[in-house]
């Protein structure tokens, strides 16, 4: 078994250690719309990254495949992509595959290939669980036993790119601006590390879900500690890896809506809890009760994104910056106003929600298209799976 | 209420020695020794004394006895002394026990598990006293190159100061310690060839003239900070954090904020100066950055930006993050560093040694490649040239002295420096009790320190065969263990001895 | 009587240089100096118990955090000595020490009036006044070696 | 050769003295595309030949705009100006024409900033003298740590309202919070809490009413004296001034004043 954490914390620190800058578009008409505001906003905030990563997480770009997953995969080895091929291949219908196209870019050293398939989990394979948490294991499997090789993301209709180097050098190299999609967001990363790792630049994701994060969790180590609990392995060792989990299983296996998951990471203080009214005061009571582990403490703001939906969120007091406006169709998240003013000097609104306030974005129901189907009852195999502590 | 405290320590007076001169009366600022003229007889209230010596010191006929109150409780080797009275102190205030000065705990000193190396016969060693032995040492953020290429730094960037020995005054701020104090530390600096730190505090106008010897601080209260203080100094130091009290700020109360602290702090007499725990511009590792060059605009790049931290668990880490984030020069203070005022509990068990931590960072810096774009200062608790040269050889550029520099002052380490009473003048306003330190004595006896040790140093260099400090810095190679484990051994990146 | 013109040194002098910024109010100077001029010259018999306590040639003042010791200035224009009139006090030509001979005082008290820096002080017991001699036979005088924080320094 | 600070510390002055011959008195920057050294740069060069007023146009994120600058000089600023605006600044005048973002007049000395728009988080951070004027709403933390000193007594004037930890730890000066309608109700989706938190100086003059939750227990609470109300009435005609605002409904009467009850707040947390 391949150890990710030598490749993204070769120090063994309690963590990845880092510092950022976030932006993020929604176009809420569900309008697929070039990535070039994005790159130049996330690169008007360079000082706030140094160099060492960069990424991008873009929804709405494989219509083409809309119903397959799209699994991208970095490879630092050509026998690595054999490996997984053959892997694949044996448990999925692959309808398409390709390297990802990329642009010579100086700035760019030792890129690692990138391929991506498109992809259903075959009949046979693992037919008593969803086809998300097939897809899910597969993405475990090659992550951790497929030495040189790691899924940058694997959502059906979205990708992510990223890698080491600015974030408009990372767009450039992997020609963002050829794709247009409807959701973009964007980091640009300030690892305390030099042995910077494609892999490890944000977005982080799973399935369609991603993460980019500014900040330091500390609460770290029992955010992992319950997540493990429930059959996460964080072999990242970033923060920003329990973010994307905890969304996982709230969002996805436990079925939570938004605006509770959000409750439960960024909760309002108790002597808030306590002047409100019945029943939602109850309510946050149990909430802090139960998910007191995954209350995530210390400075973050972060911008959570899947299908239809983003979710800016910030930690209770408001330790990192982060701003909102929108302008015409667009929602933009940014971690200095500028950035967004940059690319949209007229906003129709802009505002910087306080701590644990989300900026929830969300596709306008006019355009189907990009919506998930409404998330369907819990059915009673999941149920099931929920009550046996269903192990992804 | 009557507090269940018994006395620290007892007063022993021999009468056949006493001249009643009251020399120990007047010299008390906790007023333990009462004069009774009726009876002709002195008294000592012993539940005052914090054991500082000042009366046994100077008690003309050594009359004076001071020593810890031999009266036991059942002995209990859990419940000991200091927990028993610890937990009476809060039962009877029910706060924060406070304290001073540096940790008082048995905690393991690597120092003393390491040894230095000599030559014998396959080189000579170097006869310090006749032959040329070099101190001086640059600190500042050097180019990688001569002719730098892109994207390096330009020369032109990296300001760089030039001390004579690697030895440093700690940061004590005016207001913590007294004028007096910090006018000592000045002129021995200067006079030496080295630097000593305002602390946050402040520069008191009457050191206006020692700025070029100033290592001046920007910390979360940014007391005293303005474009003449940044811009009338040797280095500009960013104080995170303190190794005698990791993750949490200052407090000088508002007693001690008398005029000339309150001018020199410019905030209004007699309020509390409050340093807040965190910078609040500083959040996360590009808030570091941010405030870096706000600072290196603010003194159009002239000054190398130092950036102190307490060692903590991942320092290294953010050692590394703070190097990429624009320090010209690194601090990290470690667990047995002091300070004027700290809860006793954050003292005695918040950080790391420095020993471990200096070892971690000077490792991660070289294999990350950048130890050359930043100095690496080490402090916390150096009471020799050995600790010093030990933590050369594990890679520093230079030391910090803080305790030291107080116990040449005079400092007996009572750790009451937070009451504001010092009987030495050292760490007190008071103006009767600030005279107590002259700094023409101290400036000298500060002198003599830095001359002594770098002696020490200089003798050590010379029986390992090199003859100028830059051959030690960092030549692990120098040292050896003895009694560490293997992971201490690691850390450290020390052979065990016959290694 | 002498006139001031006739007062011309001739030698280097030593002088004691009082700091007030300096002085702790400890007043050991005052006891240092007893006890050099106590017969003994030792503190523990000059001031033991049951004995008469000697009185030193300096006096420490203070008021508030301000304290200094007070001890003859040996000044170049001596007032104590215009205005002695038994010739008990006397200017050393040779070393500029102002100096008093108590077998030749008569006690009228005219040098305490004169002088400007009170640091003459009354001897009533002996009936004689007394004052700072900067300790014939010692390097350093013994106020000034005995002050801890060298608020008394002696310069030449 | 590595230059060494200990040898130059004059040069600064020098280089003031080798001024190049007036120019024109209001010089113009194109910020549009340069990043802040280089801005910065060019606008101690153009200070330095004589410049009396800047406008810089295409601010985009552009830090430490003024920083460095420490006579009365004229700047307007239009677009947005980057974090740290004006820190450590002493004397400058500054007006912005859009908003501004985190850090607005960090440890300011003296001098003035006028902002027709929105600032971000920690206002007037340790600012000592001076006066800030926002027209719209600011974030957290502001005048976190102001304090004053002698005649220097800064003033922070805000025409909506700030998000919490407004005056955290403040140890000196002024926060005048006007209270007018939030331009986006958005970013006050709840009371803005802990005001005034552990504040030891200084005065909070808020118009309208606040819930004793809304502050922090250091605070007290009374109506502004005479003297005060003077001193809000000049406030209130600066701000209406200086944003072009008719404010015939604000008036001193409607402001309570936030003062620290205790100069020494966390006196009696320690046991000595």
């Amino acid at each position: 078994m391949k150890n990710l954490r030598s490749l993204n914390n070769p120090y063994r620190d309690d963590k990845v250690f880092e510092g950022c800058a976030i932006f993020a578009l929604l176009n809420q008409a569900g309008r697929n719309v070039s990535g070039e505001p994005v790159f130049r906003a996330i690169s008007n905030m360079r000082n706030r990254g140094n160099g060492l990563g960069g990424g991008f997480a873009v929804y709405g770009i494989y219509p083409e495949y809309a119903e397959h997953y799209a699994l991208q995969v970095m490879f630092d080895d050509p026998l690595a992509r054999e490996e997984v091929e053959s892997y694949l291949k044996g448990r999925f219908e692959v309808a398409d595959e390709e390297e990802v196209p990329t642009r010579k870019t100086q700035a760019v050293i030792h890129p690692p290939q990138v391929f991506r398939y498109f992809l259903k989990p075959r009949a046979g394979w693992m037919d008593d669980v969803t086809e998300d948490e097939r897809v899910i294991r597969a993405v475990m499997d090659i992550n951790i036993g497929i030495k040189d090789a790691f899924v940058f993301s694997s959502g059906k209709n979205m990708g992510v790119f990223k890698g080491v180097g600015h974030p408009e050098t990372i767009a450039e190299y992997f020609r963002l601006d050829e794709y247009r999609g409807y959701l973009w967001t964007a980091h640009s990363r300030f690892p305390t590390n030099s042995r910077a790792w494609w892999g490890g630049a944000h977005p982080f994701s799973i399935l369609d879900w991603t993460v980019i994060h500014n900040g330091e969790i500390s609460s770290y180590g029992i955010n992992r500690r319950y997540l493990e609990m429930h059959g996460y392995a964080c072999t990242l060792e970033t923060d920003t890896e329990v973010l994307a989990y905890i969304v996982d299983l709230l969002a996805r296996r436990q079925r939570l809506p938004m605006s509770l998951v959000t409750k439960i990471m960024a909760p309002p203080l108790w002597e808030e809890i306590e002047r409100m009214k019945e029943p939602e005061r109850s309510e946050l009571i149990k909430l802090r009760q139960i998910y007191s582990s995954l209350l995530v403490n210390g400075p973050f703001a972060c911008v959570i994104a899947h299908h239809g939906e983003m979710i800016g969120l910030n930690d209770r007091i408001r330790l990192r910056p982060m701003t909102a406006g929108i302008g015409g169709e667009n929602l933009y998240i940014s971690s200095e106003e500028a950035s967004i003013r940059l690319v949209c000097p007229e906003l129709d609104e802009f505002w910087s929600p306080q701590g644990g306030d989300p900026i929830v974005g969300r596709v306008k129901p006019e355009s189907p298209e990009i919506f998930e189907p409404a998330r369907p009852e819990v059915s009673d195999e999941d149920r099931a799976g929920l009550k046996a502590g269903g192990r992804v | 209420m009557k507090s269940y405290l018994p006395p620290e320590f007892i007063v022993e007076r021999r009468e056949d020695r006493c001249i009643r001169c009251l020399t120990c009366v007047r010299q008390c600022g906790f007023e333990t020794h009462v004069y009774d003229a009726e009876e002709n007889s002195l008294l000592s209230r012993e539940e005052l004394c914090v054991g500082c010596l000042r009366c046994v010191t100077l008690c003309p006929t050594r009359a004076l006895t001071v020593r810890t109150n031999p009266s036991e409780s059942r002995p209990n080797a859990n419940w000991t002394r200091e927990h028993l009275r610890d937990v009476c102190r809060q039962a009877e205030s029910g706060g924060v026990i406070l304290t001073g000065s540096g940790n008082d705990k048995p905690i393991r000193s690597y120092w003393d598990h390491l040894f230095l190396n000599a030559s014998q016969v396959t080189n000579p060693s170097i006869d310090p006293l006749r032959e040329p032995m070099e101190l001086r040492t640059y600190l500042g953020r050097k180019p990688d190159a001569l002719e730098p290429g892109e994207g390096r730094a330009r020369e032109s960037e990296c300001p760089n100061v030039r001390i004579e020995t690697p030895l440093l005054f700690s940061a004590m701020s005016f207001g913590a310690i007294s004028l007096q104090a910090m006018q000592s530390l000045a002129r021995a600096a200067s006079e030496y060839g080295t630097l000593f730190n305002t602390g946050e505090g402040g520069l008191p106008a009457e050191l206006v003239d020692y700025g070029k010897v100033a290592i001046v601080q920007c910390a979360s209260g940014r007391f005293g900070v303005n474009w003449e203080y940044l811009n009338n100094s040797a280095i500009v130091e960013i104080k995170i954090g303190q190794g005698a009290k990791p993750g949490i700020g200052g407090h000088l109360p508002g007693e001690k904020v008398l005029a000339k602290v309150a001018e020199t702090r410019m905030i209004p007499v007699g309020t509390d100066a409050l340093s807040p725990a965190p910078q609040h511009d500083i959040y996360s590792i590009e808030d570091l950055s941010m405030l870096i060059y706000a600072l290196k605009e603010a003194t159009s790049y002239r000054k190398p930006i130092s950036v102190k931290i307490a060692a903590v668990h991942n320092a290294a880490a953010i050692a590394s993050g703070m190097v990429r984030a624009g320090a010209d020069m690194i601090v990290i203070d470690g667990i047995r560093g002091g300070t004027g005022a700290a809860p006793k509990l954050i003292r005695d068990h918040v950080g790391i040694p420095i020993e471990l931590a200096l070892a971690a960072v000077d490792t991660r810096l070289r294999e990350e490649g950048i130890r050359n774009w930043a100095s690496l200062v080490a402090a916390g608790g150096f009471r020799s040239a050995a600790d010093v040269i030990k933590a050369i050889a594990l890679g520093a550029d230079a030391v910090y002295l803080g305790t030291a520099a107080l116990v040449a002052m005079g400092c007996t380490i009572c750790q009451k420096c937070y009451t504001g009473i010092c009987n030495w003048g050292i760490c007190t306003n008071r103006p009767e009790l600030a005279k107590r330190l002259n700094p023409d004595v101290a400036a000298r006896r500060l002198v003599k320190l830095l001359r002594g040790w770098s002696l020490d140093i200089k003798e050590i260099l010379g029986g390992m065969g090199v003859n100028a400090i830059e051959s030690l810095r960092g030549n692990r190679l120098q040292l050896r263990g003895v009694g560490l484990e293997e992971w201490e051994l690691r850390v450290l990146g020390v052979k065990g001895a016959g290694e | 009587m002498k006139k001031a013109g006739e007062m011309k040194r001739t030698g280097a002098v030593r002088k004691i240089q009082i700091r007030e910024e300096a002085c702790i109010g400890c007043h050991l100077c005052e006891f240092y100096c007893a006890a050099e001029h106590h017969p003994s010259k030792d503190l523990l018999k000059a001031f033991g118990p049951g004995r008469e306590r000697p009185r030193g040639r300096v006096r420490v003042v203070e008021e508030g955090p301000v304290s200094f010791a007070l001890v003859c200035r040996h000044c170049d224009e001596p007032l104590c000595v215009f205005a002695c009139v038994s010739g008990a006090m006397e200017r050393d030509l040779e070393t500029g020490k102002v100096i008093h001979d108590p077998e030749r005082c008569v006690g009228c008290l005219s040098c305490i009036l004169a002088c400007a820096n009170g640091t003459i002080l009354w001897d009533e017991k002996r009936g004689v006044v007394a004052k700072c001699d900067l300790c014939p036979g010692r390097e350093v005088p013994a106020c000034v070696a005995g002050c801890p924080n060298e608020a008394l320094i002696l310069t030449e | 050769m590595i230059s060494n600070p200990n040898m130059d510390i004059d040069n600064l002055e020098l280089e003031t003295r080798n001024l190049k011959p007036p120019t024109a008195r209001l010089a113009r920057v194109d910020a549009r595309g340069l990043d802040y050294r280089e801005l910065n740069r060019r606008v101690d060069e153009l200070l330095a030949s004589g410049a009396g007023e800047i406008e810089i146009r295409g601010v985009h994120g552009q830090r430490y705009i003024a920083s460095r600058v420490r006579r009365p000089v004229s700047f307007r600023i239009h677009g947005t100006p980057g974090n740290d605006l004006a820190a450590f600044s002493d004397g400058v005048r500054l007006e912005v024409f859009g908003d501004a973002q985190d850090g607005v007049g960090n440890t300011m000395n003296s001098g003035e900033i006028i902002i027709h728009g929105r600032a971000g988080d920690i206002v007037g951070m340790g600012m000592r003298g001076g006066r800030i004027f926002i027209r719209d709403e600011v974030g957290y933390r502001t005048a976190i740590h102001m304090k004053e000193y002698g005649e220097q007594r800064p003033v922070i004037v805000i025409g909506v309202m700030g998000q919490d930890f407004l005056g955290e730890y403040m140890a000196g000066g002024v926060v005048v919070i006007l209270n007018l309608p939030p331009r986006n109700p958005k970013s006050f989706s709840r009371p803005p809490a802990f005001i005034g938190t552990g504040i030891h100086g200084g005065k909070i003059f808020f118009r309208g009413k606040l819930e004793p939750y809304q502050t922090g227990k250091e605070v007290g609470f009374d109506r502004p004296d005479e003297k005060e109300m003077e001193f809000l009435s000049g406030i209130i005609r600066d701000y209406s001034n200086y944003f072009g605002l008719n404010l015939a409904q604000v008036v001193p009467d409607d402001f309570i004043k936030l003062y620290p009850k205790h100069l020494r707040p966390y006196g009696r947390l320690y046991a000595y």
